[in-house]
């Protein structure tokens, strides 16, 4: 069975599916999604320890060769995308059950449980697969199934957001599928190893050249970088809680993997970063993006509001790392992407908490929390400290890489307007610790309770995964490098 | 023999175009709604008809020709009663013919202001 | 023969689309879109015999059911109130200039 | 080679004729049409690369030597049922956008969200003043 | 030059489409822009996709947007309009694709990389390696047999999307007296009844062919699939919806959905318990051929009930929206008479 761990990673959510449907009672299709999620972390950690031993794993499906049949190429980016996305499902999968009672209706709950490992099967196919198009049907899975979870909240506004995002990423997707059928043309073949093999002969093509900026524009308008981010904001505030710290912690991440793909793996880096001048246009895009969602997510009144803006600089933080193609700047990238998973997938989990209690979520309802709820308020100021980047949590780490990477490229200005952007996340971070702790609770709210046990697990799960990973640093920067430099054909 | 096969299905095809393409003057060239429908009804099915036939005569295989004369019997059998529906439920929701509506215009307005 | 067969379905599908681009009523639309999906059926069955292989007449069928079946839908769903023909229907249904 | 390109110009016409009806149109069921027009002149793009010049269709016969090639026709198979998909998806969300905005226009419906959040805004200050 | 016509005559109606204001026509447009592509379909040799995009593109989802329209209003207002901005995005866009064709292989070049690489040993070999004649379905049921999956599992989410989004809870009592008022068509028509009664043995009886043609010609389960829905929904359109629930269950045909992936994804389970990958049909019978036909039949068989069920699901999730809307117009119209 250990042979076929690397499609068992998918099909055991997208299986499980399906015979949710079936088992009709909500607190039973919890449970089994659970463990169908817990199963597909355990088989992602193996896989993980597989790669970093033994190298690329390669899975022929069907048992037909690679070019012609679809084939699953796990190495150790892969491996690390798969461990990110499947852990940090089944720990927001824990909470569902508590969370959803109060924001979706009852007979809804089987549906939003099938969606959400639907949602799962979709990135972790999308990870997985070494087949371009295999690509976008996995990536069409995930959307859909994002569409329909994201409308499932509770404000009408959570439609229009929901409509929007449908409306931008089947575009997105379409210019992938458009880009796709521009290399296949010119390559004859769709399997990623293969695409790479080939497309260095036909790189000087005029058609090349259009089918990259087919690719790079559809995946940053799901990555939703800087120009093209309009969607985000509204769908991760309107969606119900569960799915925001699900989506926040995930899905702007297998972006970000499917753009390293495409411009390391599929298109070359010589290609990407010659021929094409992506480094100063990505990093140009990145800092903008900083400091325009930072300055934004200081004037929202919704936390939510407040932390999806946030979400979007600090993705401009990774293009920043990405575009300057070097082993240190990938690594800062994808340690960012494993760290702004944690503190994402913690905040969010919190938020949820508190939107379980008090229902509400603009800043005024945080108000005296920090004493009604300390336990909830302190993971999100932890959170909130690893977002700025404070020593001993994991966002020092990953900013301490980036600045290191562009020092290293000799970048100074531009390290200094990372700090500079930092400083505006304190601003913000400190709008909610003067909310929670320094103000008084509004006169007719009534006075709430800490979050429950089936909150607080997987918030201070992340939480202490936060701090851990912040101060022992080996375990992930060993694999971001190791991933890195297997981009860059380095040998260890 | 094949002289004939050609010919004659040379000839079904030819009427069979004929009256495609009259009927689709008259769809365009006709005054109203009705007056349209009769053109398009009349000459589509037997247009159509006329050019199935004619591809009958010269297939080959015998499973194309079933087919042709599947799809031959599903015009004949659809063509009509699309077109009696349609006149229908044009009638229903008062929609009147130009020659009718130009003398109870009158009527009609008053009626329809009504609802 | 088969080609001038061919361009005839051809001139009756411009004509049909141009009566459905100008309406004017909503019944004008439905019949051009139904006479579209006749001479549909008859270039696919003439396209094989064109193109040498007459063996995929299969979807000359479903394409005939499928017209039908749509026709059909249009009718039943165009039958509510903000579907009824109106007298001043004919002026407001006119393309924009 | 203004001939032998033609055809690629075409469906490019068409995919940017469904993609200015997406961005330029406020209506929620013109855009899902447009979406439509623009996916399915991507798959008569794929379509027509796959065209060999004296090709037919992939079904193996006897006497036949050239075929067109079967893969985008599978890729396109496999995208079509995606396009029905999203719109059938996207036509529920207009449904409930309706249901809930009484309106399926861009703007009207941005701009009672606005409203709303002025809204918001100003009972939020008046707690705030009170408090 | 028939490809050169049709693509005119798609370049019209896309122009039609962007300019007309009524939706109703503009739908309409829609279905005909559907047959249209799907003749080219059949003019480039693309015979199993013409079949599917008649099916779906002109069929269903024209189907499915009349019914929105019926809920929504068919007028398009024209006050917001931003042409300029988008225009200049399209003219990029579009410009960026044209010269990306100035380096592309000329249309129906043989010697095009695509028709060097991958596509030959499917041409060639196909038959030995699979045995099915239609070499479209042995590269989607075999060779590309994960991406099905993909498309399967694609339309089971938006079958579910649909129902999370659509599906109204409501008692059987107000199903009666809601349906009731709505069956204006199958007491107007009498003709169309009886011919649609002549008609929908017919279309099971075809829906099934495709299903086990698709080896062999143009067909397979997803067609298949389609079209034996389709039928439903005729019966559905004509004799009303309470009575079409009363022959097919809600809760039987999600559950159909379900067992169709099930199927499809056991297939593959069961090559693996084989000793085999996910998907090598070599390792079900004791021959590979006899393996590879037994796969690619039990997989279309598990695409045919997922995509009839689903297409049913979506189907009945927006005609029963439809009603409850007619029902609680007609209530307030009452209410303010």
């Amino acid at each position: 069975m250990i042979a076929h761990l690397p499609i068992l990673q998918v099909i055991i959510p997208l299986m499980a599916a399906p015979i949710c449907l079936m088992l009709k009672r909500a607190q039973l299709v919890w449970l089994f999604s659970l463990i169908a999620s817990g199963l597909a972390f355990a088989i992602s950690i193996l896989l993980l320890q597989q790669v970093m031993t033994s190298g690329v794993i390669s899975y022929e499906l069907g048992g037909w060769q690679a070019p012609w049949g679809i084939e699953y190429r796990i190495d150790k980016l892969n491996a690390f995308l798969l461990l990110i996305v499947s852990g940090i499902s089944t720990v927001v999968l824990f909470a569902a059950q508590t969370s959803i009672e109060k924001e979706i209706p009852k007979n809804k709950h089987v549906y939003f449980y099938i969606l959400y490992l639907l949602s799962l099967t979709g990135m972790l196919g999308i990870v997985a697969t070494g087949d371009a198009f295999n690509v976008f049907v996995f990536l069409e899975i995930s959307s859909l199934s994002a569409y329909a979870l994201i409308a499932m909240g509770k404000n009408r506004q959570a439609l229009w957001a929901s409509y929007q995002y449908l409306i931008m990423g089947t575009i997105g997707a379409t210019f992938i599928l458009i880009g796709i059928g521009l290399i296949y043309q010119m390559t004859g073949t769709l399997n990623m190893y293969d695409l790479s093999q080939r497309l260095p002969e036909v790189a000087q093509t005029r058609t090349v050249f259009a089918a990259f900026a087919f690719v790079i524009v559809g995946v940053c308008l799901k990555l939703a970088m800087f120009p093209l981010h309009l969607w985000l904001p509204n769908a991760y505030a309107y969606a119900p809680s569960i799915v925001t710290a699900f989506f926040a912690a995930t899905a702007t991440k297998v972006a970000v993997y499917l753009l390293i793909r495409f411009t390391f793996s599929v298109f070359g880096l010589s290609f990407s970063f010659t021929t094409v001048p992506l480094q100063t246009l990505f990093m140009a895009l990145g800092l903008i993006g900083i400091f325009a969602a930072s300055t934004s997510a200081i004037y929202q009144r919704n936390v939510k509001h407040l932390f999806a803006y946030s979400s979007i600089a600090q993705i401009g933080y990774m293009i920043v790392g990405f575009s300057l193609s070097t082993v240190t700047g990938l690594t800062a990238t994808l340690l960012h992407l494993f760290n702004h998973a944690l503190m994402k997938g913690a905040i969010f989990l919190a938020l949820a908490a508190v939107i379980y209690r008090v229902g509400n979520i603009e800043l005024n309802n945080l108000r005296g929390l920090g004493r009604q709820m300390p336990l909830t308020m302190a993971a999100i100021v932890i959170g909130g400290l690893s977002l700025i980047g404070v020593p001993l949590t994991v966002g020092f780490v990953s900013k301490w890489y980036l600045l290191m990477a562009l020092i290293e490229q000799g970048w100074w200005p531009v390290a200094v307007l990372i700090l500079l952007g930092s400083m505006l996340a304190v601003v913000y971070v400190w709008r909610i610790v003067e909310a929670a702790y320094f103000k008084a609770p509004l006169d007719n709210s009534s006075p709430v309770k800490e979050a429950p046990m089936s909150f607080l697990i997987p918030i201070w799960t992340l939480i202490i995964a936060n701090i851990y990973f912040g101060i022992d640093t080996r375990l992930s920067v060993q694999v971001a490098e190791a991933a890195a430099q297997s981009l860059f054909g380095v040998s260890l | 023999m094949d002289m004939i096969i050609t010919i004659s299905s040379g000839f079904f095809l030819l009427i069979g175009s004929f009256l495609c393409f009259s009927g689709a003057i008259g769809l365009l060239r006709f005054p109203d709604f009705y007056t349209r429908m009769h053109a398009v009804g009349v000459t589509d099915t037997l247009g159509a008809g006329m050019i199935l036939v004619g591809l009958m005569i010269i297939s080959t295989d015998f499973l194309v020709f079933a087919k042709l004369a599947m799809v031959l019997l599903l015009t004949l059998l659809i063509g009509p009663t699309t077109s009696h529906v349609l006149a229908k439920a044009a009638f229903h929701n008062g929609l009147t013919p130009k020659s009718l509506s130009n003398q109870e215009k009158n009527n009609k307005e008053i009626s329809s202001s009504n609802t | 023969m088969l080609i001038a067969a061919t361009l005839a379905i051809f001139v009756a599908m411009i004509l049909a689309i141009i009566r459905g681009v100008i309406g004017p009523t909503l019944y004008d639309r439905i019949l051009a879109v139904n006479m579209f999906g006749t001479k549909t059926v008859l270039l696919i069955s003439l396209l094989g015999f064109v193109m040498g292989r007459p063996e995929f007449l299969d979807i000359a069928i479903v394409y005939a059911l499928i017209n039908f079946i749509s026709v059909i839908g249009v009718l039943r769903y165009s039958d509510t109130n903000q579907f009824k023909h109106s007298p001043n229907d004919n002026e407001s249904l006119k393309k924009e200039p | 080679m203004l001939m032998d390109l033609f055809n690629h110009w075409v469906v490019i016409t068409l995919m940017m004729s469904g993609l200015y009806i997406v961005i330029a149109h406020g209506n929620l069921i013109k855009k899902i049409v447009g979406l439509s027009v623009f996916q399915t002149s991507v798959f008569i793009f794929y379509i027509s690369m796959a065209k060999v010049d004296g090709g037919t269709a992939p079904i193996l016969a006897d006497d036949i030597v050239q075929y067109s090639n079967p893969l985008p026709h599978v890729l396109i198979l496999t995208a079509i049922v995606v396009g029905i998909a999203t719109t059938a998806l996207g036509l529920s969300l207009v449904v409930r956008i309706k249901e809930a905005y009484g309106s399926i226009e861009e703007e009207s419906i941005q701009q009672q969200d606005n409203q709303q959040q002025d809204n918001n805004a100003h009972a939020k200050r008046k707690q705030e003043e009170e408090a | 030059m028939i490809d050169i016509i049709l693509l005119t005559l798609l370049v019209v109606v896309a122009i039609a489409i962007i300019r007309m204001k009524d939706l109703f026509a503009v739908v309409m447009l829609l279905g005909i822009y559907g047959l249209l592509s799907a003749s080219f379909f059949v003019a480039m040799d693309a015979v199993d996709v013409a079949f599917t995009e008649a099916a779906v593109g002109a069929g269903i989802s024209t189907l499915l947007m009349l019914v929105v329209i019926a809920m929504t209003g068919r007028k398009e207002k024209t006050n917001r309009h931003k042409p300029l901005p988008a225009l200049c995005i399209v003219l990029i866009t579009g410009g960026l694709l044209i010269y990306g064709t100035f380096d592309m292989p000329h249309f129906g070049a043989a010697d095009a990389p695509i028709h060097q690489h991958v596509a030959p040993r499917y041409i060639n070999d196909s038959m030995a390696e699979v045995g099915v004649p239609n070499i479209v379905t042995s590269v989607l049921a075999s060779y590309r047999a994960f991406d099905t999956f993909g498309e399967v599992v694609v339309i089971f989410t938006a079958g579910i999307g649909v129902l999370t989004l659509l599906s109204v809870a409501r008692r059987k009592e107000d199903a009666e007296k809601i349906s009731s008022i709505n069956d204006s068509m199958h007491e107007q028509h009498l003709v169309i009844r009886i011919v649609a009664k002549m008609l929908i043995p017919f279309i099971f009886l075809f829906a099934l062919y495709v299903q086990f043609h698709g080896d062999f010609g143009p067909g397979g389960g997803f067609q298949a699939g389609v079209i034996f829905a389709a039928a439903i929904i005729l019966y559905a359109m004509l004799f009303g919806l309470n009575t079409a629930r009363k022959v097919i269950n809600q809760t039987f045909i999600q559950l159909i959905a379900a067992v169709g992936v099930l199927l499809y994804g056991s297939v593959g389970i069961v090559s693996l318990m084989n000793d085999g990958n996910f998907f090598n049909y070599n390792v079900l019978a004791s021959d590979p051929i006899a393996g590879q036909h037994l796969g690619i039949l039990l997989i279309e068989w598990g695409v045919g009930c997922t995509v009839a069920s689903v297409m049913m699901i979506i189907f009945f999730s927006f005609a029963g929206r439809l009603e409850l809307h007619q029902h609680n117009e007609r209530v307030k119209n009452q209410e303010s008479s």
